[in-house]
């Protein structure tokens, strides 16, 4: 984590890791410090717009937006990063166990991840979300359901070529046992490319899970989760814009500040684009 | 074949004092390195990984983008190309008066390009089309069978992929050749491939060089080869050039201490075991600058002087030089 | 004498590669070939890419197995070893690799490479004696001992190969196979780690497997030679013998073509 | 050709991986497809017979099977809502929604390719961080929000461009054979209609696009950039050759080949992120379609607009791999 701090060459790097830690400490104590209770309906407050006391406004229902946006980003936040995890451990499980095996098993379970992956995500994550009901939950499944094929597919690239290299060969030739080989050389030789994957990711799954929110199979509408929130604005855009405005800002700056910092991640840590 | 301007004893190309510099962060990775190479004369180019052989011809021939020439005065047939815009005025020569042949014949042609294409096009870009393109591709074919690939006809329409390393290479060669260049530099032509294609391609480009009254560098890390195939080899280290040395004083006290060591490295045929003797230490890599031997942290022979003088430069562009400090190797 | 039989023995051993689809290998397949290697001699194995030298390699490190014929190790048929005499095989046949980028594991230090030999093969050893003897093998290599806990990518070409052996020699094996060890180095480092195969030979009780396409090197290092050509060998002898009055066509080929 | 064989057969292995996804979606996600059919009041004898006439006291494979034997038959179900056949409400959803993934590939194209390659040419460049920034803001904008804020803004505020729907109200007569009002609208020689289904398709398309062309950016340009360290690369120059030529002659083939399998990828991704803009632009399409299925609950509907999603985009990826495989050469002569 510290280390995060010295990566940064340019402001823009810098400006986006520094909106990161914001966000991540947003997501952990924000529900703590929001001035207004986010589901607190107030018809007499509704469609305010910013000022002193409600900075970015109040929506429809008159809920201060500032303190939905806070309490969003736990919950956007916790999702996409559950998404995410979920889905590194079950594709890398499968991708490392399928580049160790080889052979036909890898063949038939490379082939099932690459159909898997063609499927366009937002369909296949509907299809799941409105089979399971809508809720945060179902559409958190669904996205972990359409996302595993992608760190199952990596993984298993990274795993094959670091077995192809002849430290591996070196090692067999020293009778290393299997646990070893896996956790001594193959996990910590492909932290870095997938650390850098992961990062390039949190957008993606973000928007993904914002999206699927503002159809309708994701958070439902009273909830603050920041997609949720713009599908609740849009009735208001007329005359609340802040409404639409807030989360969405909030969203692109986020999903901004982690494409800046896993492409700098990337200049750092993979191989491949030091290579010059 | 000589050219009326010119004063027979002109060199073809003439390079005086010539600087290198990273676009990126501005460091010298070479400096100071003066040589001459005449019409008709095979020139070596040798030096370790690093010592900036490759760096130096790449610039020199403007083929390098993140380097550029900084400081120096280079000559080409009298011409004196200016150095501000230098990547360009040089880039000018490329394609008639000078020819150039990449290390790695499995990507130096295009691969979804035809081979009859990729030579035609060269003939092209050299001459537009003078003579129409059923001719152009008769030349073709005729200089694919000069280079020894069999059936051109034939491997006029095929893709590279199906043509084994030796034989791309030469395809490189004919693409080179067909431009009708007067400098032809070739940059680690053989190390990719094996001993008996690597002879083969290497006495093939002799040949043709001696048919077609041209020039060549030969850039190599090979001193041996380079012994056996070349006139005159110029030493690099470090970013410095320390030698030019005829090849038949390679081996001998009459070179630099550098290309003596570097020669005892080699085991040749001739060579028992213990003639091999192995230069301690680590190579220093290119911009090293100009205060001091590069190879002085390693030399046999040094004294404290070699650490700290100014490195002498081949300011007369004499045929033979030796940049040895304490005057070892000079003729 | 015990060393009657050889250490190494291969009977007209075959190995074919399944052409699959887009699956490079760049070992090529062998036909039938015999090689014997007695305790104490160094044998060179010659040829060029494509060959099917590297895949000798392969066989006598059991890396790779083969199609047909026999592998006697110290008179013993391999493919009857249990697993556990399988490991104890490991101790002692190691091996060297050409590229000395690739060949250690960049996320270990030099010092945890060579004591995982240590680790694995000699259990006796305490913590402690493992890292002074990997300290011993580094310096016995030419390196400083201190240098131990910097990782590879922070040493030379030439360095990391001296790397590579201690950890090869750490389970004091008593077959090197060395496949083409100097060929991705500096001229002037293939030089020096020459010197180094030289003192071991002399130093250690090894027998060495020498995998080069260099046939200059070859003569001067090996006492015996097969040439390979395409999966077959060609033609085999007292080195000397055989690369300065070949017999074999190909043999022949290839030293006119050595500079 | 056995390249092409290869590819077909694949795809096909592909249709029943996405049969399997469905049917589980169909058939053992959304619970008993025979109480969902039944209604809420059917008593337990009515599910019963139900069960029985759908097949469903057989085993899973056996309705598997069934359930494959309906689809290839063209037989997507009945919606539980309209009671209609989903078949013919999806073939009339999906020319709109084809037609605005189709403009918005060509954005996507006419930026990604120019910008990949020129950024690769002038990597680090000014010109590039430019670009890469670009692209991850493009990466990091949530398509649904976007198209709002440009609704409001470029036809709203500005009034540049219409709102919403599919053609203006001096149109609303017009109908084609084929559905797709480009096409119909061309054959009739009607060029107002013409204009106008362009008109209404720039804001969504734009939208839609967004997203699709920052990767695109970053995949051509990282294709681009494998090929301009290549070798060829620097013996074009040194034979002379001009930049322009170099770039367009010689990379820009070699470099395209792998960004557009990506490109092929994209289409059938960008039919399924339709879901997100047609509502809002108010246009029909199967996006719209799907999310009005969700709201009501209609999971045959929902299912069946999975399945179509991947079958266009199995299409979509076979065709891609055909043609490039059919433009070089160098491949045919390989297999």
């Amino acid at each position: 984590m510290l280390r995060l701090l010295t990566l940064p060459k340019t402001n823009i790097e810098r400006a986006a890791v520094i909106l990161a830690l914001i966000v991540i400490l947003v997501a952990i104590i924000g529900p703590f410090v929001t001035p207004y209770d986010p589901m607190q309906i107030s018809f007499r407050s509704k469609l305010l717009a910013p000022s002193s006391m409600h900075w970015f406004g109040t929506d429809g229902s008159g809920r201060d937006v500032l303190s939905r946006l806070l309490h969003g980003a736990q919950l956007t936040l916790s999702a996409t990063f559950f998404v995410l995890i979920a889905g590194v451990v079950i594709g890398c499980t499968i991708g490392i166990f399928s580049a160790f095996v080889g052979g036909a098993a890898d063949n038939a379970l490379m082939r099932l991840a690459d159909i898997w992956l063609g499927f366009p995500p937002l369909i296949l994550a509907l299809g799941f979300a409105s089979a399971l009901g809508a809720s945060l939950q179902a559409a958190i499944w669904a996205l972990v359901f359409s996302w595993w094929p992608n760190y199952a597919r990596l993984s298993r690239m990274v795993t094959a070529d670091i077995l192809s290299q002849k430290f591996i060969a070196s090692a067999d030739a020293l009778g290393v046992p299997l646990h070893r080989k896996v956790f001594r050389y193959v996990i910590p030789n492909a932290f870095d490319v997938l650390i850098v994957q992961v990062t390039l990711d949190i957008s993606a799954v973000m928007l993904a899970i914002s999206g699927l929110s503002f159809i309708g199979v994701g958070a439902q509408i009273p909830q603050p989760e920041w997609g949720a929130m713009i599908a609740d604005g849009r009735s208001y855009v007329a005359n609340g814009w802040w409404i639409v405005l807030a989360p969405g800002v909030a969203i692109f700056l986020t999903a901004l500040a982690f494409n800046v910092i896993g492409d700098m991640l990337r200049r750092e840590l993979d191989p491949t684009s030091r290579r010059r | 074949m000589t050219h009326p301007t010119l004063a027979p004893e002109e060199p073809l190309l003439k390079v005086e004092d010539a600087t290198i510099a990273l676009r990126v962060g501005g460091r010298t990775m070479v400096s100071g390195v003066s040589f001459a190479v005449n019409r008709r004369e095979v020139f070596g180019v040798v030096g370790e990984s690093g010592s900036g052989k490759t760096l130096l011809t790449r610039t020199l021939f403007g083929l390098q983008d993140d380097a550029r020439l900084t400081a120096g005065r280079v000559t080409f047939e009298g011409r004196t190309l200016p150095l501000e815009g230098y990547g360009a005025a040089v880039r000018g020569l490329l394609g008639h008066a000078i020819g150039y042949v990449p290390q790695d014949p499995f990507s130096s042609l295009n691969p979804s390009m035809r081979i009859g294409k990729q030579i035609t096009e060269a003939i092209y870009l050299a001459k537009g089309w003078p003579m129409g393109a059923e001719r152009t591709r008769e030349a073709a074919i005729a200089l694919m069978a000069e280079v020894g690939i069999p059936e051109p006809a034939l491997a006029f329409d095929q893709y590279p992929d199906q043509f084994s390393g030796g034989m791309r290479q030469r395809i490189v060669f004919a693409i080179a050749l067909s431009q009708e260049p007067k400098l032809l530099v070739a940059d680690e032509p053989t190390t990719a491939l094996d001993a008996i294609t690597q002879r083969r391609v290497i006495e093939m480009m002799l040949d043709r060089s001696r048919r077609h009254g041209l020039a060549v560098i030969l850039i190599s890390h090979n001193l041996e080869l380079l012994r056996q195939s070349v006139g005159r080899i110029a030493v690099l280290y470090g970013g410095q050039l320390l030698n030019i040395v005829p090849a038949a004083d390679v081996g001998t006290h009459a070179a630099h201490p550098y290309t003596e060591a570097l020669f005892a490295c080699i085991p040749t045929r001739e060579k028992a075991l213990a003639d091999i003797r192995s230069i301690p230490g680590e190579p220093v890599g290119a911009g090293f600058g100009t205060s001091g031997c590069a190879f002085a942290s390693r030399c046999a022979y040094a004294e404290p002087v070699c650490l700290t003088a100014p490195l002498p430069l081949n300011a007369g562009i004499t045929s033979g030089f030796s940049a040895c400090l304490l005057g070892r190797g000079a003729q | 004498m015990a060393g009657a039989e050889p250490l190494v023995a291969l009977e007209g051993v075959a190995k074919s590669f399944a052409r699959r689809l887009l699956v490079q290998n760049r070992s090529f397949a062998l036909s039938g070939i015999d090689i014997t290697i007695n305790r104490g001699e160094v044998v060179g194995i010659l040829g060029e890419s494509g060959s099917g030298k590297s895949t000798v390699a392969n066989i006598i490190t059991r890396l790779t197995g083969y199609d047909s014929g026999r592998y006697l190790f110290k008179g013993r048929d391999v493919a009857t070893l249990t697993r556990k005499e399988s490991f104890a095989f490991k101790s002692d046949v190691q091996i060297v690799f050409q590229d000395p980028y690739g060949s250690l594991n960049p996320r270990a230090t030099v010092q945890s490479s060579v004591m995982e030999s240590l680790l694995l093969h000699k259990r006796e050893l305490g913590k402690a004696e493992r890292i002074a003897r990997a300290g011993q093998l580094l310096e016995e290599v030419g390196l400083n001992a201190a240098w131990g806990d910097r990782y590879p990518h922070e040493f030379s070409g030439g360095q990391r190969q001296r790397v590579a052996i201690a950890r090869a020699l750490a389970v004091e094996p008593e077959l090197l196979v060395c496949d083409e060890p100097l060929s991705s180095l500096d001229v002037s480092i293939q030089a020096q780690i020459l010197e180094l195969f030289v003192r071991m030979i002399r130093e250690r009780n090894l027998t060495i497997v020498f995998i080069s396409h260099d046939v200059n090197v070859v003569r001067l290092l090996c006492d015996r030679v097969y040439v390979m050509n395409q999966g077959r060998i060609v033609e085999q002898g007292q080195a000397r013998d055989v690369l300065s009055r070949p017999q074999n066509e190909y043999t022949a080929r290839l030293l006119e073509a050595v500079y | 050709m056995a390249y092409v064989a290869q590819r077909i057969v694949f795809s096909i292995l592909s249709l029943f991986v996405l049969l399997f996804i469905t049917f589980l979606l169909s058939h053992v996600v959304a619970g008993d497809p025979a109480i969902v059919a039944a209604g809420p009041n059917a008593g337990a004898a009515k599910i019963a017979l139900l069960r029985e006439q759908m097949g469903l006291d057989k085993p899973l494979l056996t309705q598997f099977a069934i359930y494959c034997g309906q689809i290839l038959q063209g037989d997507l179900g009945t919606s539980w809502f309209t009671r209609q056949p989903i078949a013919s409400d999806v073939l009339r959803e999906l020319p709109p929604s084809l037609e605005l993934v189709f403009i918005a590939m060509l954005i996507n194209l006419a930026v990604s390719l120019p910008l990949g390659l020129l950024t690769a040419r002038y990597a680090g460049s000014r010109f590039d961080d430019l670009v890469r920034l670009g692209v991850m803001a493009g990466a990091g904008l949530p398509v649904f929000w976007i198209a709002i804020i440009l609704q409001q803004i470029v036809a709203g505020r500005w009034q540049l461009l219409p709102t919403a729907g599919r053609l203006g109200f001096a149109n609303r007569e017009f109908s084609g054979a084929t559905g797709f009002y480009l096409f119909d609208s061309l054959a009739a020689g009607n060029m107002n209609v013409f204009l106008d289904t362009l008109a209404h398709l720039v804001l969504p398309a734009f939208a839609l696009s967004l997203l699709f062309t920052a990767v695109g950016v970053r995949i051509t340009r990282t294709a681009m950039i494998g090929e301009f360290r290549k070798d060829y690369v620097t013996l074009a120059r040194a034979k002379g050759a001009s930049e322009p030529r170099i770039m367009f002659r010689h990379v820009f083939a070699n470099g395209a080949t792998p960004a557009l399998t990506v490109f092929g990828m994209q289409f059938g991704w960008m039919l399924g992120a339709t879901v997100l803009v047609e509502e809002i632009f108010g246009r029909p399409g199967i996006g719209r379609y799907a999310v009005k299925a969700v709201t009501q609950s209609d999971i045959h509907a929902v299912v069946a607009v999975v399945f179509v999603v991947g079958v266009v985009f199995l299409l979509a990826n076979l065709l891609v791999d055909i043609a490039l495989y059919v433009l070089s050469p160098r491949k045919q002569q390989r297999a």
